[in-house]
């Protein structure tokens, strides 16, 4: 791996290899914090619960019990949809376009974030199926030899996300366990009860480390960062299509692409940050998750939130020189109309919560960091909504405008998928290594290189 | 320490591996085999019970009516109707007066309640399939229906499927006959067939571009 | 110690440097089939011990390649299986497929890569002559091992711990087959 | 419920199922299995399952389950169980096949319908034994196939799971032979009294057989008076005539004469037995105005936005007062002997000198009319005026009377006094339910029950029925013979389409039973009547006439009248009275409230307010603005003495001291439905002038939640509905738009649509064909407010300018049909795709609902199953076209362009080699369209209707610019507000 072109360590390297492992592989061998965790765990799975019922009365009944009609007749199900996937990204992108980059502080969330991509994949992966008035019907999306002979339609976006999405499951599942593996091993040969044992033997696959192994792992794995970067970028331009290919003002619109992937982006380096800053409280990481890490996640979060925001007033200056009338009627709806609180709420939220992270002391605090990384999360959630709604809400004809409410159903299966997006991530945090064990170890030997290449005055400098 | 697993353990992993895998194959296939099956398209199952045990073969193959005789209404209209009891009655009052299998038929006369068939060709209510126009267009009752003139008890001899409707209306030719073969049920073209389904295809002004768009079927 | 047939002398080293040393050594010395384990990739290794082996990234082309060509394929085929005018838009409207195309590109462009590593890795292999070295756990966490295979032409029992000995290693055993 | 379920349980023994199935006969019945359920075969069966009628699965909306629940009431349909099923894998065939019927081809009756007493000609299709569709008869003379949305949901009239079954006693079923036993002792009490004290009360009536059937009672019983109540229908206008010509008379318009047409507050346009006739006549003459001719301007003034003001050339809303003031100065222009030109307001006048000048510039071509319900004398005036003018006898001529007119001895007043003073022994009702419509002309509501015999027969177990001892159940115009006069005078004898559904009678039926007859055959008096009219040809005239649908010759002969110069108008009251006009109007989609319990007319939007469900209090925007009261609000109007609370409807271009309130709601009896919602405007009406008096108005606490199918109108800086005007007769033609996409090889054919925007005078009577040809769903008052109603066309209703008389417009919109149509290009399963003649296909049983088809449809055209909006009962299933698939729950669904229609009819050419015939596709919207503001046909065809049209300078599409290709398009509406189109 390129040696980190930082200066100064990311980690402090005054820690041995045994440690970092022990340390590591510990945690789900010998688990530290029970009793938060199960907390944590029954309220996900309370939430989780809501989701089963709710799926059971929205199959039962139809979408009807959801706040849909004509012409808002898609709201929560796609926008949170929109903003789970985009959380997913991020993930991904740390994991793959850092380790390409060779930012070595990506090392120490690596880990955590792609199992959050997982997972916000798998809830967002669930709306589509939710959101159809058939669901029961859902196969007929793939091409199989039906008796009827008619095969999907591959003009239209929502065939696109079938397969992006599942594409970007895979692919996520994969990158992460290859990943894994060699921990696996680690923990393997930590773990002293015969359960244990097993449990990491088999997922472990059996690996040694040896060199040609990892010689070959290596090949891999950066082959798959290198089409990981892309393949995020493409997934969320694709769902960007879902709305670009409409004709409705506000939507179709060709700068949609990059403004999604950028806000994806953006609310997802928001989620791992939180989970970053409550994890290494929890397992007190703060050797592994330092403050640097922090100051270089509110760096990230400033960029890509001042991207977000060019996106923002790009699209009004769009909007203002095409001089198209619906356009600008939409435009006027969004700032002004019945849902201008989604507008000014993303402009809040997304813009002016971010504007303390200019100051390092901002940056390093975990609790601030946290509060702004949540009002992100809300941000994007209101951003997603905007577009969706307040598009649909008003489109050309005068006479089919409408108004959207979202009932209690919406609400509770948004509720639900936070659930399903926690349990099984508490599950695997509680059962795997969250922070990568060997990649840590990789870059404290790469410190210590450079440490005797350096002069000790530099040395010194950067132990400060 | 030791080793974990025995020798053995790789071999079952491998084992439960291709298992899994072949399995989760195996299984679309199946499912798509399946769907072609009589099983689900109910083709050459077993006739159902029918409150009288009519049977074709007699009526139509041995004494030779045409199904028109019964089937009145199959050339003017989207459905061949189904004989009213009067129909058999004509038969029926004068010969196997007696014979208890025609009680219900009897029965159905004298206190005015209708026989209560079971459906063979049954198509799905969002398919508006019209006997009318097959039969104008030179289609016999055959192609659909099989050798009714064979079955002591009627049953399914075609799948019915969207697939088999389609390859008829995408390809009309080899399933055409001359009119006054529609309801003979023994037709063989004698000559070249190809030939004369394009002849009749040419007579009867078929154009198939037209017959395969869903309104055709599905309204 | 006449013992059963042997799988190779594993020797432990405390730090990368020394076992990159001793590799360097024991290819000097003449030992061709030697293999190293360590916790986390030490890329002067490959070098050291000759390691070439491009099959990974061969099968991450052909893995694109195929599904490239598969997903232009299916939605080729299913427009002109049963043509039906979508929107006025053409049967052929590449610029359409192109979305599923990449993603299939890429979904077996990672695929191939991945599987065909484990498998030219010989993974999964639960059971392994060297889980039952004495020392061999440590290879996970902090120590970094250099083992001779029995099956090299210049390997013998005594000779090859005593030149591995030589290259002050923590520590020195022969692994059982 | 409750109520419902007793009338089946108690209707259920004496159903007959040997006379339902002979109903029903081998038909196709596809949609029967709608998705799941059979239907069985044993009436009995099937009477249970009306029992338990299956509730639409719906967590949260009670009063659609509730809809749907009715619906359940359907032993009737267990006779059509004699029929084929096909899904289901049941298969009844006759047991002895009727000689007609050939099974799944539909037969069409021509028929008639009674309104108002009033015949609307009619065809009414038949398929196994059911009337599915019922449309204006294409050759009357009078209505030339129009139809109005009356007409065409009187079928669900007809199928009313809550008509009554059976004769009751006491709320309590009887057989009919107890019925026969009272009437036997009631007859014998008659007789004896010489008819002292027997009354009958029906509503107006044009039946030659009914009328020869009361005299006859009268010769019975000759003291026996014969009352007659019409509250929607002014009584002003008749005597007014008689007044003015000494005479009952019925006046005749030809609007399609008329240059200039200046209306009073006369909603020639508007609902009512007139609608059909009059809006065609107009449209016929506003034709496509080519400079020179074809002329037709409409100079409006009303206090209440009514469907003529809409298509008025100038329309000038004002206050009651005012529009005696403009009686007034149009009696002073034309010098009415005595009469002076009161003092008016610059648009009075203004308005006054255009209408003046067009009325002199086409003498013999122009027509004043004044509103039927405003005071006689006013109308008088116009009388005289258009004789001045020379109109009589060219634009409006007078005949005799078509109704009968009630003496002063027989008007429901009358009727009242007489109970008051006890000299009522026995009330017959027919017809009519004067408790709900005339609870003022009573003292208190409990008066009718003084009366010692009480009788009412209807369909409905209404308000006055409870007030009866005897309910007896009437047969639907659709199930029993009778006669009448068309608006224009023609005689129709109606057949029945079906035979009584339960055991009902008709009204000649009863009527001969009070002569004494026992058990008089359905078409026996009817029959009588006209084998005494046509004499010795008998059979073969009434055969032709049942054949054609009409009676040939009989038409009205002009009388020569001159009017009576009008006296001279009293005084206006200047209006220092504060006090607001309250005008009452019929409610234009359940009238007087006796199409109330029909769920589809209560969900069929009012053209101007686009309300379902409910009627509101109709304000001005100024007066709104004044109290400060928003649409919704509870407001309380107080005439006299009399309350009512209603919630406010702010109705711009309203006048602005005028609150309207509309009859047919509040009902307390009569079904579920029909009590559903609103309120009773009839509470409040009483005094001399039944049409207007003065009240007041004031805030109550709450808010009431409407529900409306357009929340917006404003059209100012859009061009939806475009107009030309005379100075610019044509629309620009649109560059034409670049598209990437290859051209796809043309079809055999290339359907179209244009739609008329200048005809379309926004009657719904396109909208209610449509729902009844394609089965679209009621889904209920709560989905409505949730913007879920499946009207797969709409007419849209704009305004421009200032909302105190604003421009208003009428814009139908049904799916467009795009070439390159964005909504199939979203769908990932090819539901929604492209046929080769041009058609925007929609395939319910491919779809999985993504939506995405109605996200990206910029016309939001689309509607979707957000529920299971099925009505799987057989009642529901009745009324079920089979031609067109019943859609389930998650489905998106939409306009078709009538498929089955096109399907149909090449299949037909097909069958014999021939081509279609030009033109002859007809969409059920078209076919239904009074003004023929509809055309439909193949582009491919230079010379088809819609291709001539096409090339028309006021064609356009809607939102052209998208670059969707519309193959509905429109044709820009005349704006000839500026006088003159020449």
């Amino acid at each position: 791996m390129t040696a980190s072109s930082d200066a100064r360590p990311i980690l402090p390297p005054d820690q041995s290899y045994g440690d970092v492992t022990d340390q590591l592989a510990g945690i789900p061998l010998n688990f530290p914090t029970r009793r938060r965790w199960l907390i944590a765990l029954g309220l996900s799975s309370l939430l989780l619960g809501l989701l089963f019922v709710s799926a059971i009365v929205l199959f039962s009944t139809g979408v009807g019990i959801w706040g849909l009609n004509i012409p808002v007749n898609w709201a929560f199900a796609i926008h949170n949809y929109v903003w789970w996937l985009g959380i997913g990204h991020a993930g991904t992108l740390i994991s793959a376009l850092l380790l390409l980059l060779g930012r070595d502080w990506r090392n120490s969330l690596n880990r955590f974030a792609e199992t959050m991509t997982l997972f916000a994949v798998m809830c967002a992966g669930i709306y589509p199926i939710l959101h159809l008035g058939r669901p029961w019907f859902v196969y007929w999306m793939f091409p199989y030899p039906a008796t009827m002979q008619v095969w999907p339609q591959f003009r239209s976006p929502l065939e696109w996300d079938i397969w992006a999405v599942l594409t970007y499951l895979t692919v996520s599942v994969v990158f992460w366990y290859i990943g894994l593996v060699p921990d696996l091993a680690a923990a393997r040969d930590r773990a002293r009860r015969r359960r244990w044992q097993v449990f990491f033997g088999v997922l472990a696959l059996g690996w040694r480390g040896s060199a040609m192994h990892w010689m070959r792992w290596n090949q891999a794995y950066r082959l798959l960062a290198a089409l990981a970067v892309p393949l995020v970028v493409s997934v969320h331009s694709e769902v960007s299509l879902l709305f670009a290919a409409g004709t409705i003002p506000g939507w179709h619109s060709t700068i949609f692409p990059p403004y999604f992937v950028l806000g994806a982006a953006f609310s997802g380096f928001a989620v791992v940050s939180m989970i970053a800053i409550v994890l290494r409280s929890l397992f007190r990481l703060h050797n592994l998750v330092t403050d640097d890490h922090l100051d270089v996640l509110g760096k990230v979060l400033l960029a890509t939130g001042l991207m977000t925001a060019y996106g923002y007033v790009f699209e009004i200056f769009d909007t203002l020189y095409s001089g198209n009338v619906h356009e600008l009627q939409t435009l006027t709806d969004r700032v002004t109309g019945q849902y201008g609180w989604s507008y000014w709420g993303a402009i809040v939220f997304n813009f002016l919560a971010l504007q303390p992270l200019w100051w390092k002391t901002v940056r390093r605090s975990p609790w601030a960091l946290f509060a702004i990384s949540t009002s992100v999360v809300i941000g994007m959630w209101l951003e997603r909504y905007m577009i969706l709604v307040t598009s649909l809400y008003r489109d050309f004809l005068v006479s089919s405008w409408g108004e959207y409410h979202a009932t209690f159903w919406d609400w509770a299966i948004f509720a639900g998928t936070i659930g399903l997006f926690f349990v099984p991530f508490l599950l695997l945090i509680r059962l795997l290594p969250v922070i990568s064990i060997f990649e840590t170890k990789e870059v404290l030997y790469e410190e210590q290189q450079q440490a005797t290449l350096a002069s000790p005055a530099e040395v010194a400098h950067g132990r400060a | 320490m030791g080793q974990i697993f025995s020798p053995a353990a790789d071999t079952w992993l491998r084992l439960f591996l291709v298992t899994g895998i072949s399995l989760a194959t195996g299984s679309i296939v199946f499912a798509v085999g399946l769907a072609r099956s009589d099983w689900i398209t109910s083709a050459n199952m077993h006739p159902p019970a029918q409150p009288a045990p009519f049977s074709h073969r007699h009526h139509a193959g041995e004494l030779g009516i045409d199904c028109r005789y019964c089937h009145t209404s199959v050339a003017e209209s989207p459905r061949a109707g189904l004989p009213p009891t009067h129909t058999c009655m004509t038969c029926h009052s004068q010969v196997w007066t007696g014979a208890p299998m025609l009680a219900p038929v009897r029965a159905s006369l004298a206190d005015n309640k209708p026989l209560n068939w079971q459906r063979v060709a049954v198509l799905p209510e969002y398919v508006f399939f019209r006997h009318d126009i097959h039969i104008s267009k030179g289609v016999g009752c055959v192609e659909c229906h099989g050798r009714v003139d064979r079955m002591a008890l009627t049953f399914r001899a075609k799948p019915l499927t969207m697939q088999f409707c389609l390859d008829c209306h995408r390809d009309p030719a080899p399933h055409l006959r001359p009119k006054d073969q529609i309801t003979n049920m023994a037709w063989q073209p004698t000559g070249d067939r190809a030939a004369l389904g394009h002849a009749l295809m040419r007579d009867y002004g078929i154009a198939p571009e037209r017959l395969t768009h869903c309104y055709v079927c599905h309204r | 110690m006449a013992g059963p047939e042997l799988y190779g002398a594993l020797a432990q080293f405390e730090t990368p440097e020394a076992l990159i040393a001793a590799a360097k050594a024991a290819r000097q010395k003449g030992y061709r089939r030697l293999d190293a384990f360590t916790p986390f990739p030490v890329h002067q290794l490959n070098s050291i011990l000759r390691l070439h082996d491009r099959r990974v990234l061969w099968l991450g082309l052909i893995g694109g390649c195929f599904g490239f060509f598969a997903a232009l394929a299916m939605q080729i085929f299913t427009n002109y299986d049963y043509p039906i005018n979508v929107g006025g838009r053409p049967l052929y409207a590449l610029s359409a497929f192109a979305v599923v195309a990449f993603e299939l590109t890429v979904l077996f462009a990672a695929l191939f890569p991945a599987f065909g590593m484990l498998a030219l890795n010989g993974l999964p292999r639960l059971n392994h002559p060297l889980f039952a070295a004495a020392a061999f756990p440590l290879a996970s966490r902090n120590r970094f091992f250099l083992c001779v295979l029995a099956d090299d032409a210049r390997f013998d029992e005594k000779d090859t711990v005593f030149f591995l000995k030589g290259l002050a290693p923590v520590s020195v055993e022969l692994v059982p087959s | 419920m409750i109520q419902a379920d007793d009338i089946m349980r108690s209707a259920a023994p004496r159903f007959d199922l040997a006379q339902a199935r002979a109903v029903a006969s081998n038909g196709s019945l596809q949609f029967w299995t709608s998705i799941e359920d059979l239907i069985d075969q044993d009436g009995f069966r099937t009477w249970l399952a009306a029992e338990f009628p299956s509730a639409a699965p719906l967590l949260d909306d009670s009063s659609r389950r509730q809809v749907l629940k009715l619906m359940g009431a359907s032993l009737l349909l267990a006779g059509l169980t004699g029929c084929q099923d096909e899904a289901a894998n049941h298969a009844l065939p006759y047991v002895n096949q009727p000689d007609y019927a050939v099974p799944g081809v539909p037969r069409h009756y021509a028929t008639a319908l009674t309104f108002e007493g009033y015949v609307q000609p009619i065809i009414a299709k038949t398929i196994a034994g059911r009337p599915i569709k019922l449309d204006g008869h294409p050759d009357h003379p009078a209505t030339r196939g129009g139809s109005d949305a009356f007409m065409q949901a009187a079928l669900f009239g007809l199928y009313d799971p809550e008509r009554s079954k059976s004769p009751t006693y006491d709320g309590i079923p009887v057989t009919w032979g107890a019925v026969d036993q009272t009437l036997a002792t009631l007859r014998e009490r008659w007789r004896n009294r010489r008819g002292e004290g027997l009354r009958i009360l029906t509503g107006p009536t044009t039946s030659p057989t009914m009328i020869r059937q009361m005299q006859a009672l009268a010769a019975l019983y000759p003291q026996m008076r014969w009352h007659r109540h019409a509250p929607a229908m002014p009584q002003q206008q008749q005597a007014a005539l008689a007044q003015a010509f000494g005479r009952p008379v019925t006046q005749h318009l030809r609007l399609d004469r008329c240059a200039a047409i200046v209306s009073i507050d006369d909603d020639l346009l508007g609902p009512g037995p007139h609608q059909v006739m009059q809006a065609r006549a107009w449209s016929t003459r506003r034709g496509e105005p080519t400079p020179g001719q074809g002329r037709s301007s409409l100079y409006v003034a009303e206090a209440v936005p009514s469907l003529t003001g809409t298509v008025a050339s100038s329309r000038l809303p004002c206050d009651p007062p005012r529009l005696g003031a403009l009686i007034q100065a149009l009696g002073a222009t034309f010098s009415l002997a005595g009469w002076t030109a009161p003092d008016l307001s610059e648009a009075e006048s203004h308005w006054i000198d255009r209408a003046v000048s067009d009325l002199r510039q086409f003498p013999g071509q122009a027509l004043l009319t004044v509103g039927p319900h405003l005071a006689p004398s006013w109308q008088k005036a116009a009388f005289a005026i258009n004789e001045a003018l020379g109109n009589a006898g060219e634009t409006i001529w007078y005949s005799e009377p078509l109704l009968v007119p009630p003496s002063d001895t027989e008007t429901l007043d009358a009727l009242a006094n007489d109970i008051e003073a006890g000299a009522v022994d026995t009330l017959i009702v027919i017809d009519c339910d004067p408790s709900y419509t005339a609870p003022t002309v009573f003292d208190d509501a409990a008066m009718l029950d003084r009366i010692p015999h009480r009788l009412h027969a209807g369909q409905h177990a209404d308000e006055t029925a409870t007030r009866s001892q005897w309910h007896l159940p009437l047969s639907h115009s659709l199930e029993g013979w009778s006669d009448g006069r068309a608006v224009d005078g023609t005689y129709s004898i109606i057949q029945p389409a079906i035979s009584p559904l339960y055991a009902t009678r008709s009204l000649h039926q009863l009527l001969d039973m009070l002569a004494g007859q026992q058990d008089p055959a359905n078409d026996a008096a009817v029959r009588a009547t006209w084998r005494e009219r046509f004499g010795d040809n008998f059979d073969n005239r009434w055969t032709d006439a049942l054949h054609r649908g009409w009676v040939e010759g009989k038409s009205l002969q002009p009388l020569a009248l001159k009017a009576k110069s009008p006296p001279v108008p009293l005084a206006l009251d200047a209006g220092e009275d504060q006090s607001l006009h309250i005008v009452f109007r019929p409610d234009p989609t359940v009238w007087d409230g006796r199409f109330a319990n029909i769920a589809w007319l209560q969900e069929l939007p009012k053209p101007i307010s686009k309300l379902t469900w409910d009627n509101a209090i109709a304000v001005s925007p100024a007066l709104a603005g004044a109290r400060a009261l928003s649409n919704g609000d509870m407001i309380e109007v107080e005439i006299g003495d009399r309350k009512l609370q209603g919630p406010v409807w702010i109705m711009p271009g309203q006048a602005a001291n005028t609150v309207a309130l509309a009859f047919g709601y509040g009902r307390r009896n009569g079904g579920e439905i029909a009590k559903s919602g609103g309120y009773d405007a009839y509470a409040i009406r009483a005094g001399d002038d039944v049409w207007q008096a003065r009240g007041t108005l004031a805030r109550v606490e709450g808010q009431y939640q409407l529900a409306t199918t357009q929340q917006h109108h404003r059209m100012d800086g859009f061009d939806f509905v475009r107009e030309v005007t005379a100075a610019h007769p044509t629309i620009p033609k649109p560059k034409d738009a670049a598209t990437l996409y290859p051209e796809w090889p043309p079809g055999d054919h290339a359907w179209a649509m244009a739609i008329d925007l200048d005809r379309c005078i926004g009657c719904n009577a396109c909208i209610a064909a449509c729902n009844v040809e394609n089965n679209v769903p009621v889904v209920g008052k709560d989905q409505v407010v949730r913007g879920r109603e499946m009207l797969w066309l709409r007419v849209d209703r704009y305004y421009t300018g200032d909302l105190g008389n604003p421009r208003s417009f009428f814009q139908p919109v049904p799916c467009m049909h795009c070439e390159k149509a964005p909504c199939e290009m979203g769908c990932p399963v090819h539901a929604t795709v492209h046929s080769p003649d041009g058609i925007n296909q929609m395939v319910y049983n491919r779809c999985i609902g993504t939506r995405t088809c109605s996200s990206y449809c910029p016309y939001k055209v689309r509607r979707f199953n957000w529920y299971d909006y099925r009505d799987t009962t057989d009642a529901g299933q009745a009324a079920k076209n089979p031609d067109v698939s019943v859609r389930s729950r998650g489905v998106m669904e939409k306009c078709t362009y009538c498929t089955q229609r096109i399907q149909a009819a090449r299949v037909e050419a097909d069958k014999n080699n021939q081509p279609l015939r030009r033109d002859e596709i007809v969409t059920a919207c078209q076919q239904a369209c009074p003004t023929q503001a509809i055309t439909f046909g193949d582009l491919n065809d230079s010379g088809s209707a819609v291709s001539k049209l096409r090339r028309s300078g006021r064609h356009y599409a809607l939102l052209e610019d998208l670059g969707t290709r519309p193959r509905t398009t429109y044709l820009a509406r005349w704006n000839d507000s500026d006088g003159d189109v020449s």
